[in-house]
């Protein structure tokens, strides 16, 4: 059960529709985390964030495999998997700026971003928090008698929690239909996933609960999809839960400011030249004739613009007041 | 009204069985729910009536309660059992990170309607990891609902409301009252969350009181009552919301008060209550408030040494006495 | 390294006077417990009590693979560990009574009987809770330098919990020197393991860790000595810490008043025939001649006098007095 | 008394090297420890000092916490890393059914000498999951000694003291305070744990504090000042165990008092100390004792509503002026 995706075979066959749009996804994902960085350093955005530069691939890949009504839950790092499921950046850029027109009013920030109506069960500050709840979700889809799925993003760091453990083992005792997405960039923090996960893979740990795992180059957007897609079939169809986890990268430090002691520019510069996601998936593209040069010019610059846009209603957007602090803790309140 | 006696898990089983024909999206999770109905046979029938919505789980609390959340934010109303409420420990970043921060922290577009089971409290020498009374943890945590009933009647009216709720409800249940009897009404009916009952009524001094030392109080209210002085029991009910005007009624009239839990006394609920009326009912204080609560130990295994550690009849008797002493001075 | 040790190899060579001990233990455990099933009956004995009869082989197999120094930590259900790590059953008897003599002074019961001094660092109430407390034992020996080991008892119950999977890995990370012994007797309370384990094996899950995990037939003692000996003696040079899953059974009810509706009599009855563990070895030695039928009668007899010696103890012993409730919470008090 | 103005980390970081140079048993356990020198840049440059007593781990809190106390019971004096106050919920169990109750439920056979080191409270934006103060639920917890130090020559004195204290100590640092400067002695000193501190003197009104809230009510002590109020601050220092004589000498001069902590306000500990100082001082008493804390919702994000829900020096100044009219009737 613990294969990886063949890395030779023929791209994988979804239209070019498709294929634009993922690759458009990723090229917003990284513009929206590149300026929310600069509007971090500019002190324009309060408390930390964090960055999923680099690991583009991995989150659209696996997002792509879904239908609007299913589910994610996301982490600290999570303002990838919430555009990837269709978040809309203006008020993702008003909720990172602390404002009222924020998707939380002002009262989430970086790390509790969510969108109910879109299924994006929240972001999560506590790492490993996420698994327990989709437990939840899943509990839900299968008492509901939906083919709903649930998919849950955490990182290499998260695996070493309990709570990945009781979930794993939950989903696969009642059969739910999850997608266990570990994105492993390497780092938890500071410390090497080789070092703090033993045995070093956590697909392999699937073994133990008995579900598919896989392993799948991260900077291949369409190797995530296949298997990510195989993992989400199966959920579908009642078949169970399934771990997947994607080799990925972040480019930017843990935390915007962090200092990176525990690694080189060198290693760093490696990953940014050979093997970003999105200089790849553009280089198939063009090498398959799906799109040309111009045409990746004009996503990047049309992107931009939104990004801009989107910016632009959050700077412009009022702030909460501060009695707003008071309301909304209770239904009736 | 019409009532008849039954025991407070006879209560339980009516509420649940009303609620759960009612709404189909009520569910019923945890350990050792279907062959055993519970490990108080508080769920006994249940299984039986409905089959695929009382559901056993392997011994994981940290997820379990994640799957009550995650089933409430998804449209379904669990209630979860946590088998001992001590067992919260394990799970309490689901408790107080995620159910009760959820709705606030996204702003309010999720609800997270979901009763948390607990059966707690001691003597019954089950010792320290098994006797713990830790609502006061809940009442300081802002997004949840405390309840915690000391009757049958109270049981099933409160556990009602406590389902119906659209926000996470902590419901304690002591469990040495399980066998308690009372009078439960035989139709239809639901106690609202934050009202508290006077128990008995008095003149003289209010006892503020909840959960198993209600009865506690009223034992202590009889026997002052033969040596003239008549108490006020006041059974909160729920600690959050806390109907304070019952509170302020009563102590206006009696002009002292003492608060009576079972959780060891520092830092538990008492000084919240005996705060709020040194700040809000000052001048009509004649004597200073008094707690009672379990010595600040944990729970001893032998009997007399946890019968020490927990508060009995006596003990609220002198502290009376000793109030209206101060009082009448 | 997912084995079983063989049990057609022949008697583990270990002299014949240890063999006489482990048999002893055996019985001692066997006939402890009874008498203090007898004694809640009597409600003697307050609160619960959990027995361990059946399972003698898994528990005194794996103690009789540890030194006086090394450390264990046990469970609910842990009189029997107790005593396989050599606590002294008056003690142990005063405590369940309640009394002042016991262990624990009266404070503990059943849930809560320790021995430091004999590296019995304590039964637990919480299922699981015993795993993050032996990572310290492990991290202390570590960074000690010393050449001790932990052992964990666990039931199958036990290892869905988040701290299983949080210790194991830990164990593995710094390679302490900890043998995980889970003593799978099929249930948890009500729930069957084969339901609630997803996969169905514990040791199975050792491979997650990449640390080798052996399953062995719990109710022949020496298979399991050998096969725990193994993971010890690993342990014990360096190499870290192994899973031990051994398959074993109870008979009496999860606690003492169960109604066991999950079970049949007839399956209760199935084991006590045919794989009772104390009627095996005792064949066994008759077999090989190391000792005889005389000798099993004595063993017994001798064995229940010093129960009833200890149970006279506890007896006899005096009550605490309601006020040394207050004592002893910290070091100066 | 020489000394030298340094700030709280420094403050911590000589702690630590003092202790650890002078016992070997001491070693710290966490999560990005050695590379960054904790997350807080807190154990800066004992990583080099001390290489193999300072241990990162995978992020497993419960076992980071487990693994403390097992370590203690064994001969080690383990300082554990919480990273974040808020995590202690994923080792609830550990700390208050484990850590706390062991050496009790053993009868005495044991201690766990550990200390459990998290950076707690608000006012840096990191929203309801990383910015809690809950200090309280661990003086509800019998077997645990709290302490809450707010400047950098307590901070000193009293990790050295919980380090070499052979019970478990909860030790808050609050995160606001890293940078927060002070006069520090030169040579060795150890604050005992259970002596508060007046750190400003006054005739008028008692105002009971602790952790950063310390420099909060200092500075509405002086403008207060400024419109003749003279307010005596107590700095508490810990809350368990609690140095009451120095409350009440003070009440008993003052006649009134106010709690302020940054913990919101229903159920935290300021109510154990309005209780007490209504239980004890009654008599002395002219107005009611008021608390402050923050209130009663989860943090939230943005600087404007945080600002609003944390406690502030005005408020401290209104609270302390309105109960002094109070007094003066
Ligand atoms: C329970 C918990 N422990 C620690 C932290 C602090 N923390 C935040 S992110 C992080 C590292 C997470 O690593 P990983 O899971 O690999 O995710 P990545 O940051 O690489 O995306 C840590 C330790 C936390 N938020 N929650
Ligand atoms: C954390 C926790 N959850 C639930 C319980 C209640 N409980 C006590 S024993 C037990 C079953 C344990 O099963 P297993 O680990 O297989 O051990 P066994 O009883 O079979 O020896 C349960 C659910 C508990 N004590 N602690
Ligand atoms: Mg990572
Ligand atoms: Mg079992």
């Amino acid at each position: 059960m613990h294969s990886s995706a063949d890395s030779n075979a023929p791209i994988i066959s979804i239209s070019a529709s498709r294929k634009k749009a993922i690759l458009k996804k990723m090229i917003q994902i990284r513009q929206f985390e590149e300026r929310a960085g600069e509007l971090f350093h500019q002190k324009l955005i309060p408390g930390f964030i964090h960055l999923s530069i680099g690991q583009e691939a991995s989150t659209v890949g696996s997002c792509a495999s879904l239908r609007p009504d299913d589910y994610i839950i996301s982490t600290h790092r999570g303002h990838a998997h919430i555009l990837a499921k269709g978040a809309d950046p203006k008020y993702m850029f008003a909720e990172l700026l602390g404002k009222k027109t924020g998707y939380c009013k002002g009262k989430g920030g970086s790390m509790h971003i969510a969108d109910f109506s879109l299924g994006i069960l929240g972001a999560n500050g506590v790492v490993g928090g996420g698994f327990p709840i989709m437990v939840g979700a899943g509990m839900s889809i299968k008492l509901r008698k939906t083919d709903q799925v649930g998919m849950v993003f955490f990182g290499d760091g998260a695996s070493n929690r309990g709570t990945f453990h009781e979930a794993a083992n939950m989903a696969a005792v009642f059969k739910l239909p999850i997608i266990f997405v570990c994105e492993n960039n390497n780092y938890a923090s500071t410390s090497h996933a080789k070092v703090m996960v033993a045995g070093g893979s956590i697909a392999a740990r699937a073994k133990a609960y008995d579900m598919p795992g896989y392993t799948v180059d991260g900077s291949n957007v369409l190797d995530v999809l296949e298997v990510v897609q195989r993992a989400v079939d199966l959920a579908r169809s009642g078949g169970g839960p399934s771990i997947v986890e994607t080799a990925t990268y972040r480019y930017r430090g843990h935390f915007e400011g962090d200092r990176q002691e525990y690694r080189t520019i060198q290693e760093i510069n490696a990953h940014r030249m050979h093997r970003d996601p999105i200089a790849r998936f553009e280089k198939l593209l063009v090498a398959y004739n799906t799109i040309n040069l111009d045409y990746i010019v004009k996503i990047w610059h049309e992107t931009a613009e939104d990004i801009e846009k989107a910016i632009h209603f959050g700077m412009e957007s009022p702030l909460p007041a501060p009695e707003d602090a008071l309301k909304g803790l209770f239904v009736n309140s | 009204m019409r009532t008849r006696q039954i025991s407070v898990s006879k209560a339980i089983v009516e509420a649940l069985t009303e609620e759960m024909q009612r709404d189909e999206s009520i569910f019923i999770i945890g350990e050792d729910l279907v062959s055993h109905g519970g490990i108080f046979n508080q769920f006994k029938g249940l299984p039986a009536l409905f089959k695929d919505r009382i559901i056993d789980t392997p011994i994981s609390e940290t997820s379990i309660v994640g799957c009550g959340v995650g089933a409430a934010l998804t449209g379904m109303r669990p209630i979860v059992d946590m088998h001992f409420a001590d067992f919260v420990t394990t799970a309490m970043d689901e408790i107080v990170n995620q159910m009760a921060k959820i709705r606030y922290m996204f702003g309010g577009q999720a609800k997270v309607p979901m009763v948390l089971w607990a059966p707690d409290g001691g003597g019954i020498s089950a010792a320290a990891q098994h006797s713990q009374s830790l609502e006061s943890w809940f009442v300081h945590t802002p997004g949840l609902k405390v309840v915690v009933p000391s009757d049958p009647a109270d049981v099933k009216g409160l556990l009602k409301a406590a389902i119906r709720d659209d926000d996470p409800v902590m419901f304690f249940q002591h469990k040495k009252l399980f066998g308690k009897r009372g009078a439960v009404p035989e139709e239809e009916y639901v106690i609202p969350l934050g009202k508290a009952a006077v128990k008995r009524k008095g003149k003289d001094i209010t006892i503020i009181t909840y959960s198993r030392m209600t009865s506690v109080c009223l034992e202590a209210g009889r026997r002052l009552a033969d040596i003239g002085i008549e108490a006020e029991v006041i059974d909160l009910r729920t600690l959050k919301p806390l109907d304070f005007p019952a509170i302020a009624e009563s102590v206006q009239k009696t002009c002292c008060a003492m608060v009576v839990h079972e959780a060891c006394l520092t830092g538990g609920f008492g000084g919240e209550i005996a705060a709020c009326i040194g700040e809000e009912l000052f001048d009509y204080l004649a004597a200073p408030v008094m707690r009672i609560g379990a010595k600040d130990v944990p729970m001893p295994f032998s009997p007399v040494m946890e019968n020490f550690v927990l508060p009995q009849v006596e003990d609220v008797c002198a502290c009376a006495e000793k109030i209206m002493k101060r009082k009448r001075k």
